[in-house]
């Protein structure tokens, strides 16, 4: 497949998609000097060529429905296309976000149902479904935290605890919140060092963010230990449900002494990435933080369902979102949870933990180093390739693009970056145990050719629509529009 | 086993080679303190089809015809072809581009989307999408003060009638890191920068058209920002573009940042989201841009490529100092969106906007011309409009939904007492005449009758 | 203009290029005593939005509620990810896979296709779809007569209740070949081959679940044919097959050929196509079949391949003397079909089958308790069933689409006036209980008021 | 791309996709020797693994969305997503084909709209839309024929002309309707071979099967002085259709003296050829013919679109379908004559004539030979590559093979037979100029190829999943089906 040129180089001034072009509109009456003059960089092009051209692109994509993927902490398995369809409904496609209640109890039914999922998922009190991403879940809760120290009367607390191994946006939402980080260590065990912990929590302490599984892809044995720790020394406990999926059905984080948290539903609820997003990221709650959640939520009064907003939660955080976040994917969450049910819901834990423990059963057994052999994996586990760097000269970034070779999207590399050459591991319980083979049999392959000619390996991929990419030149030398005249 | 495809005998061979006897052992580093989950307030599971069936219940309840509504959303109508490849499986259950070489058809496009909203707003760059119009002028006055470190304060003057929804929005962001958003009332629906009474604004923010479709005199704000070393933030309805002076043409300097929501872009109005939030500003910005951004590169072969740029801006990799908390963003929706446009092309989005400022015109004249309403402002507006209403807006409204199916523009009293008796109102492409007709008739009596 | 991506000044230099002056000059050959067309009556040009809102009024139309109405057509659900992946561009706009190096997609389903269908059927060899069951039926007997030279006469036996729609279709289409149809008449229901006044039928045609959806004895109605060296074919209805004994194991020796509609597979019912025909056979009559047929060969390396193959049948390479003037066929449906069959699986299908039989036995019981209906035929059905009913069935199905829009059934009066009072009712497994209970409450209420 | 393993070798015994299977129904009471016993070859695979199949085998397959296809006679042009939108609506989807006519306005108006619109384009009195494609518009056109004469008393008409250049499905349907097939001459400019069609018409001409323009891409010139020979021998005209683009809004075939034709709205009215079909094939007649239509059309009786079936046309040949024919395809055929309008199909002909006329004149000036180089190229035109493989051992099939490597599908190969190596090459209105000069561009360069190594052309294709294929083995050792023991 060669590079495709871009949607302007194939622009003729001129051109026009007739079908899809209304007449014009009177604009008389418009000040000219509020009016535009230049002409914008849109592309001039047949709807032939749009839809050429787009195909195209897309063909250029690893995606779940055409590639293992197993990216360490993203959650890539199946998302079912029934849940698209059922939220792609003209009734719920074509809702005006401002429809009155009265007029919208088909959504606000489906916003209810899947609130009080959420509840029974997580163990907690209550949940607001705004927030649009992980993220911007983190951020729900670090202004909860925040609101409620607040409301306690208790402004010293300007410190969120995070381990090292922790994701990116746990610090960052951190500071977004006006909180220093400030890290702790993680045990040689892959458990959070709870000494480190013990020295750094105290009364400037706000609270501290934690996954469970960790990020180190182990199950935090002490949690109810460190609750108590934090707890008492006045902090909350965030629960980062991105690893959520490894313990649905088996334990919930409101059992486990967290305050608050939220659900990436785009990872454990299996709705599409997108390449990118959207997401969404409820945050449910303890009734500590409840007055401070998010709006609006759906209550229900009489057997009607209501928008509940600053009226009904004056000491809300506000809001997140112009309207309701992202409804559509809410939709598709609540498809996906009918679709599984309770049953269902065990069950991917069950099968996700098996796959991974399978996965590194195996790669062990071929030679591969686990990060923490001595412990079970989870729905996900961490490898080190350190060995096969120092001995041959090839790092984890060069398996991972010689994977790309092999039809299978790298795992996730050189994170948590305190285990060197990593890669995590998320095969998800939606792949098959032969998928599972072909990926240790592609793990071999690569070793065996960089022992043979490591070069070869460093120089992959080989058979994509590009070799490697020199990152270093695109940040140095930014190029981040077309232009004409480069063209 | 819905989405598991695991046969009971490839079980037992995998549990063989793990070690154990059962799946349950696999969890047993859970303390045994902590209780185990109980889902019994969970339903058994569905079938895709028993799944349908109930949702499509509920979809069916909240089905309703003419849309006069907009505020922030709009009910254009989006090429068949626009979703049919969005919803490619390459395009939809692709990750974020991390593996660059994988991952060449998101990269592209990308890189397509930032070149023409970039270009919309006659600014320099453009990054890969926000969450929404709400939170991106959170993102975007955070933005600011970063790039606007001389300022001495953290005073951000909201001008006029910008977006309420995106004010209270922006405002759950920026709060707690000590940002103070001032709202200048606005005079007769505009930002008078008169009216202002902070001295040295750390950053202006000024919504164009602005949220009663009033156009603002967007040369003299910029102007009076400049003057001030305050930055610009230009708020706009990224459809409006085709047709309206673009925030980096504004006055002497242009405005510096520009965000807005792309909803109007290809997006179906869907309860409001998922949409996208968009930021572009000038290059002097671009290192405090939250966000991914794309990069054209080379391979190793010197053939031109794609990749994810600027990284060290992200909380992957700067974390506490990153310019965002934000991972995943929009991307399927700015995926629409870079395919409307390009369908759409110049003269289809700028007939687009053209034609949904004629309907609205027509209809506004129209309302005029029972009597019964009347403009609110007298400002031009552009594809949008508040009227004054001779009679109860909430019955009016509600008559309208119940009887007729019809949504007949939000009733501004529900953000502003002043305003009991203004709708805002906007008939977009997709409203043909008989519609509006159809509705001024409907409005005319039910008033009447009232 | 839609569709047409030329601008003018790329139009004027093909035209120079050419060397022509304008367009017109191009059709110059067109001799001028041809008069030019007058396409006044056709309408000016609509946008996609305005064509789609033209026919959604027309669509809105036709919207009903449940369907209890089967004769051939089958309201079953459909896994969305079967028409999320047949419509992709790739399946959807390419040709008849005439470049096999370039459609081995096409091709490999292709395959997989015939491996199903000849499977599903218990033959040895299918093909890649003729245009829908009846024609396909013609195609058949066609096939059939071809394949069985020895015969002495064009005399084809059809067995009682074979859908008289696909016996109409294929009238028409054997009927100028010196072909003649013989309709035995069903004895209470069914075929019984005594009651068949041909001596020596060339071919001879049964179906299980026969129209009224009862059940033939079909091993010995095999046996029967065999006896007189008549081919026999099976029309059947493929869903059925997961739980029915498959036509290549009727009797002593099978059906030679199997055809039938494909709709119940994945095909919405959308007012009878475009859905597809299909046949299967025995090895020996492969030759006479009609249609494409793939196979799998290998390349120049020696690895594995699709092509089209057996074209010497076909109307492109053996013209006049082909097996049949097929050419356009309905592969997309075939897609959709494949996609179908290989999410259900063996299961999904079989389950489907047994619960469209346990719902309309249920609405078949519930209906006789009423004392407003009962069976009108004693022999097992499968699917499908006849009720004789206590009342006007014109009414009593008009008043139900006017008044509640439910389709209550097909009145058999249209086909056979002896069946004036029934109705061919099914209940697939879309039906739930609550729509069977109500279906059945508006039944006896009707037919009481009436 | 690697080749892709069946479905069937992804399969395991067992495995069941849960979403999508009822639970099982109750068999009880019905005979045991009618039940099934073996178990059917059938996928079992999860969803995902069918979804993952489907989507990497669509990825092997060229299509108008992704590439240039100009496939002379097929006419292979964009075909509007907005077709296949409003033809998805569930008021069109969910039609029962057996519900009343009264509850079926909607569908029946737009058929009764499509009708008017036919008997327009092509001068006719009428018109069927029954026919499921061109071939079987061909059949109902022969069967009317034969009705007719067979009505006139005029049973001794036994025999159908052809020309030698014509399509395949033209003999096929003579010998379909029980004729015999005559096939006439072409001269060497194009046209029919008029002394040839005086030598064989005659008082056994049933009638005679006519594209216009031809299968040798040029107008035929004398058609009004073929038809008066045709009528004057007391056959009738049958006017194939598959070339209507050419002359939309140009010249009608009515006019043309055709009593009797079909239209492929796959083609003329771009709906997608999905792989093989479906298509539809309406056929339009003069009043002679009128009585003998396929039923069901649609009429109008007060202000009710009606079916019109026996009753109303007692000399009907019949059905030819169980239902209403491929009524899908008729409602996206509506949908692009909507689009279209008045203006815009002229602009079919106008275009797609403009385009091939210039890719046949680059393709002259790069010194490729024209098939009929002093005849005007209509929407299609035919070259020889006889040159080319007299000299080069380079065969237009080589040539073929080699043009997928440019991502291009080939032109038509070697039909219509009489012209030695040809490639029939229709571009269609909707290709713009630039992708018209690639195609020049690679011929060129495959010429190029061939000079100086004619093997490598020759073993072509060689960027394709597969290398050239074996079609002699498919033919002789039959392999039709996968089976657990090979497979
Ligand atoms: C552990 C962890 N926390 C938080 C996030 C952020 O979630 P989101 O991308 O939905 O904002 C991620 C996503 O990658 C994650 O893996
Ligand atoms: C000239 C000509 N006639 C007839 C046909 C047959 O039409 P269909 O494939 O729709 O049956 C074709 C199709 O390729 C054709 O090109």
């Amino acid at each position: 497949m060669p590079t495709i040129p871009t949607i302007f180089d194939t622009s003729k001034s001129g051109r026009i998609a007739g079908g899809q072009t209304p007449t014009e509109g009177d604009l008389s009456g418009l000040p000219n000097d509020l009016l535009r003059e230049s002409k914008p960089v849109l592309p001039e092009v047949s709807e032939l060529q749009a839809v050429r051209h787009f195909t195209r692109l897309s063909q250029q994509n690893f995606s779940i429905d055409g590639n293992f993927y197993p990216l360490g902490s993203c959650t890539m398995k199946y998302n079912p296309r029934g849940a698209h369809r059922a939220a792609s409904q003209p009734g719920f496609l074509n809702r005006h976000p401002l429809t009155p209640a009265f007029a919208s109890q088909g959504l606000l039914g489906c916003f209810w149902d899947l609130q009080e999922t959420l509840k029974t998922v997580t163990g907690m009190e209550a949940v607001s479904l705004v927030p649009m991403a992980g993220a911007q879940g983190e951020l729900a809760g670090g202004l909860m935290i925040r609101a409620y120290h607040e409301d306690c009367g208790d402004y010293e607390r300007d410190e969120i605890l995070v381990p090292t191994a922790a994701h990116g946006t746990n610090p960052a939402t951190a500071t977004m919140c006006g909180y220093k980080t400030r890290e702790i260590g993680v045990a040689a065990d892959g458990d959070v060092d709870i000494e480190d912990l013990k020295r750094v929590v105290g009364p400037k302490t706000a609270g501290i963010m934690l996954t469970n599984p960790s990020t180190c892809a182990v199950f935090e044995r002490r949690i109810l230990e460190i609750a108590d720790i934090v707890h008492d020394a006045g902090g909350l406990l965030y629960y980062d449900g991105a690893n959520l999926n490894a313990i649905l059905g088996k334990v919930c984080p409101g059992d486990m002494g967290f305050d608050v948290l939220h659900l990436n539903l785009h990872k454990t609820f299996a709705t599409p990435h997108g390449g990118g997003g959207p997401g969404a990221g409820p945050v449910a709650v303890n009734s500590l933080l409840q007055p401070y959640l998010p709006i609006p939520m759906v209550g229900k009064l009489d057997d009607q369902f209501i928008w509940l907003d600053e009226s009904y939660f004056p000491l809300t955080i506000g809001k997140l979102a112009a309207f309701m976040g992202n409804a559509g994917i809410l939709i598709r969450a609540l498809a996906y949870a009918l679709m599984l049910g309770r049953e269902g819901m065990v069950r991917v834990a069950e099968y996700a933990t098996l796959n991974a423990n399978y996965l590194a059963a195996e790669l062990s057994k071929a030679g591969f180093q686990l990060a923490y052999p001595t412990r079970r994996a989870t729905h996900e586990f961490l490898i080190t390739l350190n060995q096969e760097a120092k001995d041959l000269g090839v790092r984890a970034l060069d398996f991972a693009k010689r994977l790309l070779d092999f039809d299978m999207h790298a795992p996730t590399t050189y994170f948590p970056l305190l285990v060197p050459e990593c890669f995590l591991i998320e095969p998800t319980e939606t792949e098959a145990k032969a998928v599972l083979d072909e990926f240790v049999s592609a793990m071999c392959k690569i070793r065996e050719e960089a022992q043979e000619n490591a070069d070869f390996v460093k120089q992959a991929p080989h058979n994509q629509v590009v070799r490697r990419l020199d990152e270093v030149r695109a940040a140095r030398e930014l190029d981040l529009n077309w232009s004409r005249i480069e063209g | 086993m819905p989405f598991i495809p695991h046969t009971s005998s490839e079980v037992e061979s995998m549990l063989q080679s793990i070690g154990v006897k059962d799946i349950d052992e696999l969890f047993d580093e859970i303390p045994d303190h902590v209780p185990i989950a109980n889902f019994r307030a969970i339903e058994h599971s569905l079938t895709e089809m028993e799944m349908v069936h109930r949702l499509a219940e509920r979809a069916k309840l909240d089905e309703l015809g003419s849309c006069f509504l907009g505020a922030g959303s709009y009910d254009h109508h989006i090429p068949a072809a626009v979703w049919d490849l969005a919803t490619r499986g390459e395009f939809l259950t692709a990750y974020t581009p991390y593996q660059a070489e994988a991952s060449q058809g998101t990269l592209q496009l990308l890189y397509e989307f930032q070149t023409m909203m970039a270009s919309l707003a006659s600014l320099d760059v453009a990054n890969a999408s926000v969450y929404d119009g709400g939170s991106g002028l959170g993102e975007a006055i955070l933005m600011a003060v970063r790039s606007n470190r001389s300022a001495r304060n953290r005073r951000i003057v909201i001008g006029g009638a910008v977006n309420p929804f995106y004010v209270k929005t922006a405002n759950t962001l920026v709060r707690s890191q000590g940002i103070e958003l001032v709202q200048v009332p606005h005079e007769n629906g505009v930002f008078d920068p008169n009216k202002c009474t902070v001295d040295e604004p750390n950053v202006v923010v000024v919504q164009q058209p602005n949220f009663f479709g009033l156009l603002e005199n967007v040369d003299a704000i910029s102007n009076w920002a400049a003057e001030r070393n305050a930055l610009l933030i230009a708020v706009v309805n990224p459809l409006t573009l085709a047709v309206l002076k673009p925030p980096g043409e504004w006055g002497e300097i242009g405005a510096d940042i520009c965000s807005g929501d792309g909803q109007p872009l290809g997006v179906p109005m869907a309860s409001g989201g998922p949409s996208f939030g968009f930021l572009s500003s000038k290059m002097k910005h671009v290192r405090q841009m939250p966000g991914r951004i794309v990069g054209r590169t080379v391979d190793a072969n010197g053939d031109v490529g794609y990749t994810l740029t600027l990284q060290a801006r992200e909380q992957h990799i700067r974390r506490a100092k990153a310019t965002s908390n934000i991972c995943t963003n929009q991307g399927l929706l700015v995926t629409a969106a870079t395919i409307y446009l390009s369908i759409m092309g110049v003269t289809g989005l700028r007939n687009t906007a053209s034609r949904c400022h004629e309907n609205t015109k027509y209809l506004v004249a129209q309302l005029e011309a029972t009597g019964r309403a009347q403009r609110a402002f007298h400002s031009p507006f552009f594809h949008e409009c508040v009227l004054r209403c001779a009679g109860n807006v909430g019955n009016l409204t509600k008559s309208m939904i119940n009887d007729h199916g019809i949504l007949a523009g939000y009733p501004l009293g529900e953000i502003d007492e002043s305003l009991e008796d203004c709708l805002l109102l906007c008939a977009t492409e997709k409203r043909t005449r008989d519609e509006i007709d159809r509705f001024v008739e409907l409005f005319n009596r039910i008033l009447k009758e009232s």
